[in-house]
């Protein structure tokens, strides 16, 4: 149970120590093995809170310090946060692999990996954190160590001023949100999610009435129609969806590679289970016991409309690029757009299926992330036009770019046919036709832009001499093997369970907001019987 | 205990002043062409949503939530300010700083790049 | 009794100071000259501050009803007031030497100006 | 009546000037000194709202290292805004 | 060894002042710190230790002060505060030429920042070279080295040199 | 046109949230009496009778920043420490500091500049050992202390830093040293737990019902509020070094900085 | 109410106050720079005392600990705005 606190934990106090160390030693491979060292770590920790957490059928509760919820912090993890972690680590580790490979015996190693340390702290601390002011901190740390590593390499213009670009109008989602916490707390009179989740359901007010007449401090209904449009500004900002998509084609292929691959396949992830956590968990919207359950016509009309908006647009915006990365960030906001209609159905099959190309987008996208960046270091250019044919010396390549793109444009059997076929499932059963059309029109086009970048890879002039030096590395292998695995081996008589498990859990937050009260009755029940006994 | 008339018209007025200024500012920031502009601008953002925060924690004829020797803490716990919001404050503060510095040091390295901080002279010359 | 005495003489330097500082005030509006005004800003931070400030310390150290705070709070505004007088003048002095060098605004009407004779020839 | 909830609206209300003086001024060092001025009058208002803990980290950081890193900014950069 | 003490003083008396209290805990931390601050930045601070740890000097300190404080101080205010309340504000501003001749730094820097403090009288610049102030005076009276050096600087430098030369 | 659209829309947002914070009432009772919670912790941060529940801090805003909602504070820290490390790492390959003598301010300022640096220690310093007593704390101090990093780059020049005995390197060792004693506070519940068996809370300060691992509250009858005085001191050192690299980073000068930073093409 | 209060409240703030907004109006009219910076300057001393006077009538002697930090960085805004006017640019 502590491995939910360790986790985030670990990799910060490794990342205060990497610049430290190195003042002494200046071998590369000391920063690399200490980082693939504890990042595994944390794999280890979190898939064992995922175990945890799925076998126990209960959120785990962790109090920060010991103090009950509403005094103090508390981890609360249930089985979508942990599954996320979980594979965040995952991934994490993969892109580590990469890294030194990519970077080899670069001069700002340990500043990189600090980054990229403190960048998966707060990837997982947002997961697991049940807390709407800590949610905050979270977000404002992986923002800041998204800025700087999208920054890293400070003298081409476009890095500087995407990651500017980027740094600023994080910072202004990140005070919208600050104010929105805030207003929570006008309100709601706390900052416990699993509270605010109990005040949200009339129900749970009259169980609990005496906490509730205590907490509560202000016009709920009012706050929460602020809360929602701030608090989903910023999140839609940190997912990258159409309106606050701006920033995203920018930045994404202004970073190192491997750093692309995490802000396309993870990061944008933190931003959409934030909008899920708040919309479906915290205040209920399509939860009918919910108080704020009239809203979900508004809410999901929004939902809807940004993520077919995002999913169009980005599709078309696809086609027309030249640049390889930028395509590929492109594709990111259609993916995203796809998960938010997802979630904008309101049903356990549209959380789950959202949930699951979720997953199968961040390991396909990290994939073709890397293995079109092992082409863009061979031929030193990002013009598509220019590429060489990577795959056809290096197989590995080949067939990971391959997969990679076939399993984002959906083509069976791989693991991205099988999300949007459960997507396109949840669409039918819920009667929106329409979403599916823009399921299949986004898809179709979006084929076309992966075409691009999968013809000079797989086909393209062969590299010559020198170039194909470039090529060896362990690191390599082992980085596109991990998502190449989970693209194949995604698929639903696998996470059929898991998934089903996870939308249960997410439609229906009874246990989550259980486990948030239990945890406070229960210390204020001991501390009852201590002091009376 | 209410307040009265005056008493309540003057938290408003302030709480308004507060909101405008927020308001001001993002103006600011989305309206005005120069980097450091929109910087200063963006403090102001933050200092004046922070205060807001703090102003929701306040309440008239109140003492500082820090417990000196001679009160009795039942006073004390029946006087003080809500201290939460100023926790939080303090984060957010400090959260601002760091983002600003970094936003200073970027907005170094345009000019560098680009000679200029104007954000229209920035995007002709991106091209 | 004794402290009644200090309190009250503690009390008078404030409420002077206070009046020194709006006459500072004044001063600052009415001068036409950034040089002039230094002198009126001298007239705020030493005669408008710093006493005001020696005079609640002494109101402070007096208040027996604040317990042991008192000689916090004391010792923190003496402390304050002679940092301030020691940075104050260094502070307006480099800002009117800045102002000068930069010639930002001209020491006009002056009936001399060595300093432009010297810096000049 | 608290004499406080005078002085509040008072500064509030000098802060929001201050806030339009600094957002429309093209001069960046005359906006960065207004921008430090309104900083000041809100760290009043944070003394009158009974938060000295935010006092002591606000005065340095909004009143002091803002103004000198802008400073720096401007320094090496260009000192007006737009046109 | 000497040398070491008054920063340590200055330290130790700041703190106690600052804190406010004279428990245990804070005469531990401060003579900590004291010692501490002291061997880190005496080098910069203070050449001569001989001349530190002069009773007489202290006592010349405070004697300067209390004059300073209290004559100098109320003189130059009623000038100022005077001119600041007439309707016609009769000024005769110039910047002059004050010679000095202390070597010290400190007692340079102690004088000047005792005119600064008088209103009336701003240190503009100064010229370590040919050791003048330029000081603009509200109120010249008259224009020469002498006159100037009487009406704006003596009492302050010769209070000074006692402490610090 | 845009910009009209801008303000409008602006103007109407800010219209709703006052709408919403006063006619509608979302922030409660507006200067009446503080929520519940907030009476939870001012009755809890100093109260000796409840020893499963207390901070022992009389400074309720530190009970609260570093015991009751202390992770906050921690990845706080980690956000500073992170923004310093990105600055660092746009400012990597610059290791010659400009050379030159300095043509800073008038000797006045120079010599009050020196003298304050001793005083401002100690000022820095007791804001920061009085933390959990007043109003103060680690990060207060260290960014009291900022004065003197500012001042040394402004008065004198970058060259002083190094004659003061400060480098970059020597700055984010000793930033870096502070961040690893807060690590090594906030893990030392949880090691002692493992080593003992006993049951203990990451961040933990005093007991708990179902925890009694605790930190001494109180050495020789002066109250040093277990964690929380380790915490800012540690804290502390990490922020003022932390502002000395940000200024000497700042205060380098432009032709040294140029060419390294301007120098290398990467990644295309 | 001591006497002590009633003179604050009613003689000590009210003049404090008509200064202070004095002084942001020279703040706001003064043609040159230094001119701005000087009444801010000032500003933030008055302020100093005002802080004092505010935290003795609250009754909560340690909040005047606030008073000492703003002292310090009006002189090092002056410091930097002077070394600005001086040089063109802070640092080396």
């Amino acid at each position: 149970m502590h491995a939910v606190a360790v986790a985030p934990a670990l990799l910060v106090a490794v990342a205060f120590t990497l610049p430290l160390l190195s003042l002494k030693v200046r071998r590369a491979k000391l920063f690399h093995g200490v980082t693939l060292a504890t990042t595994s770590a944390v794999l280890v920790l979190t898939v064992y809170n995922y175990a945890y957490v799925s076998s126990s059928g209960r959120p785990l509760v962790y109090r920060m310090g010991g103090w009950p919820p509403p005094l103090g912090i508390v981890y609360e993890v249930d089985p979508l946060s942990a599954l996320l972690a979980a594979y965040t680590a995952l991934v994490l580790v993969a892109v580590v692999a990469y890294s030194s490979w990519y970077l080899g015996e670069d001069s700002g190693l340990p500043y990189y990996y600090a980054l990229l340390l403190g960048l998966e702290a707060g990837l997982i601390g947002i997961y697991y954190t049940g807390d709407v002011f800590n949610l905050f901190v979270m977000i404002e740390v992986l923002g800041i160590t998204c800025y700087g590593l999208v920054a890293y390499y400070r003298s081409t213009k476009e890095a500087v001023e995407a990651s500017f670009k980027y740094a600023f109008f994080g910072a202004i989602a990140g005070l919208l949100y600050f104010l929105a916490a805030v207003l929570i707390y006008a309100s709601f009179g706390n900052l416990t999610m699993g509270f605010v989740a109990a005040f949200s359901r009339p129900t749970y007010r009259l169980i609990y009435w005496n906490v509730a007449s205590t907490l509560i401090w202000g016009n709920i209904t009012a706050a929460t129609g602020a809360v929602l449009a701030l608090s989903l500004w910023t999140f839609t900002f940190k997912a990258g969806v159409f309106p606050n998509h701006f920033w995203l084609p920018d930045a994404h292929p202004a970073a190192p590679t491997p750093i692309s691959a995490v802000l396309s396949g993870l990061v944008v992830n933190a931003g959409a289970y934030a909008a899920v956590r708040f919309l479906y968990t915290v205040f209920g919207v399509f939860d009918p016991l919910s108080e704020f359950y009239e809203l979900s016509g508004y809410v999901k009309a929004v939902l809807m409309a940004v993520g077919a908006v995002s999913a169009l647009f980005a599709s078309v915006m696809m086609v027309v690029q030249t640049d390889v990365k930028r395509l590929i960030a492109y594709s990111t906001i259609m993916h995203l757009g796809l998960v938010f209609t997802g979630f904008s159905l309101g049903t356990p099959e549209g959380v789950g299926a959202s949930v699951y190309h979720m997953l199968t987008h961040a390991a396909g996208k990290a994939l073709l992330f890397m293995s079109a960046g092992v082409a863009i270091e061979v031929s030193r250019t990002r013009r598509i036009a220019e590429l060489r044919g990577v795959g056809r010396v290096y197989k590995l390549v080949g067939l990971s770019t391959l997969l990679s793109c076939l399993s984002l444009v959906g083509l069976p059997p791989l693991a991205g046919f099988f999300s949007k076929l459960v997507l396109y499932q949840a669409y039918v059963q819920s009667g929106h036709f329409e979403l599916i059309a823009v399921l299949l029109t986004s898809s179709a086009i979006a084929l076309l832009g992966y075409f691009k970048v999968l013809y000079p890879i797989v086909l393209g002039q062969p590299p010559v001499g020198s170039e194909v030096a470039r090529l060896r590395g362990f690191g390599l292998a082992a980085a596109l093997l991990i998502p190449l695995v989970l693209i194949v081996v995604l698929n639903p008589p696998v996470v059929g369970g898991i998934l089903e498990q996870v939308s249960r859990a997410v439609t229906d937050p009874g246990k989550y907001i259980d486990e948030a009260l239990n945890s406070f009755i229960n210390y204020v029940s001991r501390l009852y019987l201590t002091s009376g006994g | 205990m209410a307040l009265s008339t005056i008493e309540r018209f003057l938290l408003t007025l302030t709480l308004y002043n507060l909101l405008v200024t927020a308001a001001v500012s993002i103006y600011g920031i989305v309206a005005r062409p120069s980097l450091t502009k929109k910087i200063i601008s963006l403090t102001i953002l933050g200092d004046s949503l922070n205060v807001l925060a703090i102003f929701i924690g306040f309440r008239v004829f109140s003492i500082p939530p820090e417990l000196v020797s001679e009160v009795e803490l039942e006073r004390f716990v029946g006087l003080a300010v809500d201290p939460l919001p100023q926790a939080l404050v303090l984060t957010a503060i400090v959260i601002g700083l760091a983002v600003t510095l970094f936003l200073v040091f970027l907005a170094l390295q345009v000019y560098r790049l680009y000679g200029t901080l104007d954000t229209r002279r920035i995007r002709e010359l991106r091209g | 009794m004794i402290e009644e005495v200090v309190r009250y003489v503690g009390l008078a330097i404030v409420v002077a100071g206070c009046s020194v500082n709006l006459i500072g005030a004044i001063g600052l509006n009415r001068f036409r000259n950034f040089y002039l005004r230094l002198h009126a800003a001298t007239v705020s931070t030493i005669g408008g501050t710093f006493y005001p400030l020696v005079g609640l310390a002494l109101v402070a150290f007096s208040s027996s009803e604040l317990g042991s705070a008192r000689f916090f709070m004391g010792g923190v505004l003496l402390v304050a007031a002679f940092l301030l007088l020691m940075l104050a003048p260094a502070g307006s002095h480099a800002l009117a030497r800045a102002t000068h060098r930069a010639g930002v605004a001209r020491p006009e009407p002056a009936i001399a100006d060595h300093l432009s004779e010297d810096r000049g020839g | 009546m608290d004499v406080t909830l005078l002085l509040l609206a008072l500064f509030s209300t000098v802060g929001l000037v201050f806030t339009y003086l600094a957002v429309t001024e093209r001069d960046l060092v005359r906006a960065v000194v207004y921008s430090a001025v309104q900083s000041s009058v809100y760290a009043v208002l944070l003394y009158l709202l009974r938060a000295p803990d935010i006092v002591l980290v606000y005065i340095p950081v909004s009143v002091g290292l803002y103004p000198a890193t802008l400073l720096f900014l401007i320094g090496k950069t260009e000192r007006v805004d737009g046109e | 060894m000497r040398r070491y003490v008054p920063v340590a003083l200055l330290v130790f008396v700041v703190y106690i002042v600052f804190s406010g209290s004279v428990s245990p805990y804070d005469i531990v931390i401060g003579a900590v710190l004291a010692v501490a601050v002291s061997a880190l930045t005496t080098r910069f601070l203070v050449s001569d230790g001989g001349k530190a740890l002069s009773l007489r000097r202290l006592a010349n300190l405070v004697k300067y002060a209390l004059y300073y404080l209290t004559v100098a101080e109320f003189k130059a205010h009623s000038l100022v505060i005077r001119i600041i309340l007439s309707r016609d504000m009769p000024v005769r501003p110039a910047i002059v030429r004050v010679p000095y001749r202390a070597k010290n730094p400190y007692t340079i820097v102690g004088s000047a920042n005792s005119i600064t403090n008088t209103p009336g009288t701003v240190v503009v610049d100064l010229d370590t070279g040919r050791s003048v102030f330029y000081v603009h005076w509200i109120r010249a009276v008259g224009l020469d080295p002498e006159t100037t050096y009487r009406e704006i600087l003596k009492v302050f430098e010769e209070g000074l040199s006692k402490v610090f030369e | 046109m845009r910009r009209v659209i801008v303000a409008v829309s602006i103007a109407a947002f800010t219209a709703l949230l006052a709408y919403a914070t006063t006619v509608a009432g979302a922030l409660g009772y507006l200067g009446l009496e503080t929520r519940a919670l907030a009476r939870m912790f001012l009755a809890l941060a100093y109260n000796p009778n409840l020893r499963e529940l207390t901070a022992m801090s009389p400074a309720a805003v530190a009970a609260i920043v570093w015991d009751f909602r202390g992770v906050d504070t921690l990845y706080e820290t980690v956000v500073f420490y992170m923004a310093i490390i990105s600055a660092l790492a746009i400012y990597r390959g610059v290791h010659k500091v400009g050379g030159g003598g300095s043509v800073g301010l008038s000797l006045i300022v120079r010599v009050v500049t020196k003298l304050l640096i001793p005083m401002n220690i100690a000022i820095a310093v007791s804001i920061a050992v009085h933390g959990h007593l007043t109003p103060g704390g680690g990060f207060q101090a260290g960014a009291t202390l900022a004065v003197v990093s500012v001042l040394l780059a402004v008065v004198y020049s970058v060259n002083s830093f190094s004659r003061v005995g400060v480098e970059v390197s020597k700055a984010v060792a000793l930033q870096s040293t502070g961040l690893i004693a807060i690590a090594a506070v906030v893990f030392t519940p949880l090691i002692y737990g493992v080593l003992t068996g006993a049951q203990a809370y990451l961040m933990q300060n005093y007991v708990k019902v179902d925890s009694g691992f605790h930190f001494p509250a109180e050495v020789l009858g002066q109250l040093i509020s277990g964690t929380l005085i380790w915490l800012n001191i540690a804290e502390f050192l990490a922020v003022s070094f932390g502002f000395f690299t940000v200024f000497m980073l700042l205060s380098l000068r432009e032709e040294v900085v140029k060419q390294p930073l301007l120098g290398e093409g990467h990644g295309s | 109410m001591t006497p002590v209060e009633l003179v604050l409240v009613y003689v000590a703030l009210p003049l404090l106050t008509i200064s202070s907004v004095l002084y942001l109006l020279v703040v706001y009219r003064g043609p040159t720079i230094s001119d701005r910076v000087l009444s801010a300057d000032v500003f933030f001393y008055t302020f100093t005392l005002f802080f004092g006077i505010v935290g003795l009538l609250l009754g909560s002697p340690v909040m005047v600990i606030c008073t000492v930090v703003l002292v310090l960085w009006a002189y090092a805004l002056d410091i930097y705005v002077a070394k600005y006017l001086e040089r063109g640019e802070l640092g080396d």
